[in-house]
Parts: C-alpha cells; structure tokens; sequence
C-alpha cells in the first residue's frame, strides 16, 4: 500500500505539471503509471498469498529465502 | 477548477449529511435495552468459539485480482471508444490488437481454471 | 479559493497518507487509503484532469484497493505486529538516503526555475479540429495523444497486463 | 453565489427527496406487485390499499432499536452503511432529467465514467459491513456479494464501451442526442448490450435471479445479517436507490431518456404536450415494474452458476458485441 502512496505522490505531480505546461503527455502517463500500478498489485500480492500458504505468517522479516 | 464540478461536490456534502444526520436522529429515539445475549453475533443461538475472520477460499483474490485487470483494459477502451470518428480504421486495427492480447489471457485464465467455482 | 482548496485537499491527503502507515488494523489502514485516494482524485478535478480523476477512481479506489482489501481480509491477520527493533534494519542509513534525495529535489526545484516554454507533445499540435476547439474535451484530446503518438505503449501496457494476469494466475493456483 | 450554489443546493434537496420518496413508494409497489402475482393482497391496513404503508415503514424504522454485536468494529460497522448510500445516491448528479439546465445538477464530459466509478465505490459498504461485523455469516455473505459485483462490473462496462462507440460521447446528454440525431434508439442498434446492461444490473443490485448474497429464504440475511434500526434502513435505501439508478441509466442509454417515441416522426409532435421529464420517470417507473416482475417470476440461481454466467458467458458476448460495433462504425 505504500507503495501506492508514492506512485499516487507522482501522478499528483505529474498531473499538476501537465496542468502547468497546458501538455497532455503527463496524463498520458499518468494512466499508464495506474495500469502499472495495477499490474503490480496483482502479482505482488499474488507472492504475498503464496507465502502465506507456505508460512502462515505475512512478517517480511521473515522471507528470507528465495524460494521454498 | 471545473466549475461543472462544484454541484457534484455539493451533492456529496449533502448525501453525507443525510446519512448521518438519519443515524443520529435515530439514536435520539429509539429505545436502547441492550442485554449480553443481544449483542451477541448471530450464530443460531449458539455460542461463538472461533473468531469470525478466519481464513477463507482464495478464489476471492483471483476474482479480485482478475477484476481489476479487466478493469484496466477496460479504462484504456472509454478514450479510444470516443475518438473513434477520428482514427477510423487505424484505431480499430490498434484496438483489435489490444483486444486480441486480452482474449489471449482471458482463454489462459479459462483454461486454467481460474474462472471455475467448484 | 482556488488556494484554500489546494491547501485544504493537501493537508487532507498527507493526514491520510500518515494515517495509512500508521493504523493498526490493516483494515482500517485500507479504509484510510480509499478516503485519500478520493481526495486525489478530487485534487485531480481542480487540475482540469477530469478523465484521469475518474478513472482514480475507477480503477484505484474501486478496483486494486478492494483487491487489497480482500488480501488483507483473507490472510487475516489476528493481531497487529508488535514494533520492534531488529538488527538487520538500518535506520541510520535509511534516514541518510532519504535526506540525499530530499536535497537532490531541492536541487532540482532550485536550479530549474519553471521554464514554461515546454514544447508541446507531437500529437497535441495537429489535434482533429474538433478536439482542438475545446479545451473542455479533456478524454478525447487525451485519447488523441494516446492512441497517435504513444500506441506502441499502449500496446506493450496491455502485454504487460497479460503477463501480470498470467502470473498471479499460478502464483494463486498451485492448490485451488 | 447564486448560480454556483444557490439553485444547484435546490436541485439537490429536490433530487434526494424525489428518490426517497420514490424508494419508499417502490417498496410498496413491490410488495402489492408481489402480492397480486402470487394471489393475494400485499399491505391493506394502512391507508386505502395500504398506501400508506410508505410513510409508516420510514417511521417504524427510525425507531427502531439499532444493535451493535458485542465484537464488532464500532466505527467502520456505522461507516458502512454510509459507505453504500452516499454513492448510490451521488450517482444522481449527473443523470439529466431533461434537455434544459433546470433538469440536471451537473453536465460533466465524462458523465458515464462517473456514474461506472461512483456505482464501483458502493462495493465498500458490502464488504466492510460484513467484516465489521464480525460474524461468520455476514463475512462470507459479503464476500460472496462483493465477488459477484465485482465480476458482472467487468462485463456492464464492456458493453457500454460499445454504447459510447456507437454515441461517440462519455456525456449523459450528448448520448441522448446522438439517440435523436439516429433517429432510433439505441435499444434497436444495441439490442445485445441493452439486454445484458439490463441483466448485469440485476446482478449488480443483488436482486432475484442473482439475489444469492441475501437469499432470505435460504441464508439469514446476507452481509446485513447483524444490522438492524437505521444503519440497516441505509443498507436498504442504498439498495432500492441503485435499483432505480440501473432503470434510469438503461432507459437513458437504451430508451432515449427524455424524449418522447420516435422522436424524429413529426406526425407523433402531439406527444410533446408531455413534458420530458415525465417521459423519462415514465420510463424508468416501466424499467422498475420489470424489475419487480422478475423478482415474481423467477427462480434463483447457484453461486457458481452465477459466476460462470458472468464471467464465461457474458464478457465473451461483450467483447464480440465490441468488435462488431468498431467494424460496423469503420465499414458504415
């Protein structure tokens, strides 16, 4: 989730920036960064459910190991 | 600002305060006799020995997960659907490529199993 | 007014934002990173992004954090971590990397001063005319840009979204 | 001032009592539709036929004892409710009851993106009201609730991508004129995504056939099982409110929204002594009726038939429908 925050921290950017310089690219990117964003939340909790069903626990301290 | 979107805000202020302004005309009036075996979850009148947030079916998380896929896919389709005047055939080429990617993982995740619920 | 608003929606947004990391309850922290990803989407609308501000909505508040939502509910976690302090965390190193970028953003806002003669995208300049007239057709216009000048993107995004699907897919599987 | 705030605070009170009124009306008509349908009456006490019967429920309600179980999470079990009302009552905004300004609260370009986002927002109050809870039952309701929204949202936005192509617009009016200037409405040229809009609103709503998440006469109650008082009547405006959101969009994107039949017959220009926003309830008052008919016609479905209908049946006939909206618009 927090990494959420910090793609949304740049999308505010870039969309404040391209409000600025009257130019549609930074919301051009701006979609293309959320279906990014959705594409890594997808697979990252993916690995998340993963783990979980080997160790029961969700600590990140405790992935330790690259495979399992 | 958008001034189209000033009423819009306005209606959100003004369904939030219906909301609560409801629950707290209700709370003043209605009638509050609590006992232990009321405030007890509903379980058929038995007792409850395992909390209720336990572990559930993972299908859950694929249906989620392929929703917010489609979802994006989706997104992409709503600016192209409107200029569609503009580009002509180039456009429908473009998106018979975008759509021919989808149905591809769409018919992977068919046959994989992932759309099953038994 | 146009600055209180900014400044209102700002504070909102970073409170929130504290309040994510900061909640106990993952679910909570999940409810508190809905309301501030409305209030973005919000701040988007006063940036005259209007199609990007729905689609905030669409797609993050009402799509990938209710995938959070279920993760979080289905790996159920009974009782908060406790904070502690381990070893192999590194603060102290943490906190100077942070610095260096904060410095280097510093630098940048410093040395550019905000040159407003940008040259405009490619495609922007030869808009159909009747994207061009208005400024208020805010999807088209960003449709233009996206299909002409950035197709090969587009495209790529959608393979990237496959290979996404793919991957959770047997991530997700081994015992369904 | 006045512009800006004045009249669109008017338009607002109006609007949100319209379809309260409205909710507590449909209950009723539900109810005696219901009765009539299986042979027998419906609410008779209270007033002549029992009209009345709209203005008591609202009052039983309010006084009603409102419980909060012993383990639930006090502040998101009351945030919930809100959470599916406000949505599906914003969503109202921007779905203009007629051509002039006087009829709509807010004109946005991207009008049908809003209403789809808005509606999407609605899906928290399901989840976090069976979570709050922290009951069993609820909890699995509500998950199975939110599966089944979340699954036929895919296909319902599919289909009205090809609406939008064949409008060329995401503007609510700018899709009502593109129905006058073809002469027909788009229930003729997209016969195929009006009757799975339709389905997948039904869907989405959670009402019979796909009323599994509260199958009363199955399950307790569904993801409100432990709600009671004023938070559940929230629940259950919220719910009433979509269903009349569903009959408004289709008879806005389907059935020409204000405009009388056959709008470019000049022979039929009698029927514009009718005002269009009468025109438009009437429709959506016929879209409501179907959805009642339904509900006393038939049966239910299995979960897992339900999910396969959504997810293997109707976003395969979305994506074709898509296809041969794009080659008709190239071709033709």
């Amino acid at each position: 989730m927090s990494i959420e925050l910090i793609l949304n921290a740049v999308n505010i950017n870039l969309v404040a920036l391209s409000d600025q310089l009257q130019n549609l690219v930074g919301q051009v990117f701006v979609v293309f960064i959320i279906a990014v964003a959705a594409a890594e939340a997808a697979v990252g909790l993916g690995i998340i459910i993963a783990f979980y069903r080997n160790k029961e626990t969700v600590n990140i301290d405790e992935m330790s190991l690259m495979r399992w | 600002m958008l001034d189209a979107y000033i009423p819009i805000f306005l209606f959100i202020l003004v369904a939030l305060g219906f909301a609560i302004f409801t629950l707290i005309v209700a709370g003043l009036v209605h009638p509050s006799r609590y006992s232990k075996v009321k405030l007890e979850p509903y379980e058929c009148g038995i007792e409850p020995d395992t909390d209720a947030r336990d572990r559930y079916s993972v299908r859950y998380y694929l249906v989620a997960m392929l929703f917010v896929i489609f979802d994006v896919e989706t997104v992409f389709m709503f600016p192209w659907a409107v200029i569609m005047d503009e580009l002509a055939l180039f456009g429908l080429i473009e998106m018979l490529v975008f759509l021919f990617i989808l149905v591809v993982g769409y018919v992977y995740a068919w046959r994989k199993g992932a759309l099953e619920w038994t | 007014m146009d600055a209180f608003v900014f400044y209102l929606l700002a504070t909102l947004i970073l409170g929130l934002g504290i309040m994510v990391i900061t909640a106990r309850n993952a679910v909570h922290s999940v409810l508190f990173l809905v309301l501030n990803f409305l209030l973005v989407a919000i701040l988007y609308v006063t940036l005259s992004a209007q199609f990007v501000a729905v689609i905030q909505v669409l797609v993050y508040a009402g799509g990938i954090v209710v995938l959070y939502l279920f993760v979080v509910m289905l790996v159920s976690l009974k009782k908060a971590p406790e904070l502690r302090s381990d070893s192999r965390r590194v603060g102290r190193t943490g906190l100077l990397l942070a610095g260096v970028v904060l410095a280097e953003l510093i630098a940048i806002v410093w040395f550019t001063s905000a040159s407003s003669g940008a040259p405009p995208a490619q495609a922007a300049a030869d808009f159909p005319p009747r994207l061009a007239s208005d400024a208020m057709l805010n999807t088209e216009r960003l449709g233009w840009v996206l299909y002409t000048e950035y197709l090969i993107p587009f495209e790529v995004a959608s393979m990237l979204l496959l290979v996404a699907m793919i991957g959770a897919i047997v991530l997700a599987k081994k015992n369904l | 001032m006045l512009d800006t705030f004045v009249i669109p605070l008017l338009q607002i009170a109006v609007l949100v009592n319209a379809v309260l009124v409205a909710v507590t009306f449909l209950v009723l008509m539900e109810r005696k539709v219901m009765g009539w349908a299986q042979a027998r009456l419906g609410p008779m006490r209270v007033g002549p036929y029992g009209i009345l019967q709209a203005i008591v429920d609202p009052i039983k309600l309010i006084l009603k004892e409102d419980i909060t179980p012993a383990k639930a999470d006090k502040w998101v079990f009351t945030l919930a409710p809100i959470m599916s009302l406000v949505p599906a009552l914003v969503v109202f905004s921007v779905i203009p009851f007629g051509p002039d300004p006087l009829y709509y609260v807010a004109d946005i370009n991207v009008g049908l993106l809003f209403i789809i986002s808005v509606t999407s927002i609605g899906v928290y109050g399901i989840i976090l009201g069976g979570w709050s809870s922290n009951s069993k039952y609820p909890l699995l309701a509500s998950l199975r609730a939110s599966a089944q929204l979340i699954s036929y949202e895919i296909a319902v936005v599919m289909t009205l991508v090809s609406v939008v192509l064949t409008a060329g617009t995401l503007n609510m009016i700018g899709i009502v004129e593109a129905q006058r200037e073809a002469g027909l409405w788009f229930a003729f040229i997209q016969p195929v995504a009006c009757v799975l809009v339709f389905i997948g609103g039904l869907a989405e709503t959670n009402r019979l056939p796909f009323d599994l998440p509260e199958a009363e006469t199955e399950l307790t109650g569904g993801f409100h099982t432990e709600y009671s008082g004023m938070r559940w009547a929230l629940f259950f405006l919220a719910e009433y409110a979509n269903i009349i959101v569903i009959s408004a969009i289709v008879a806005l994107m389907f059935f020409g929204g204000w405009m009388r039949p056959f709008p470019n017959v000049e022979a039929l220009s009698f029927l514009d002594l009718v005002p269009p926003w009468v025109w438009y309830c009437g429709k959506i008052f016929f879209f409501l009726y179907i959805f009642v008919w339904i509900r006393a016609t038939f049966p239910r479905y299995r979960y897992d038939q339900l999910m396969a209908l959504g997810w293997k049946v109707f976003i395969p006939i979305a994506i074709g429908n898509l296809v041969l909206t794009g080659i008709a618009k190239v071709v033709l």
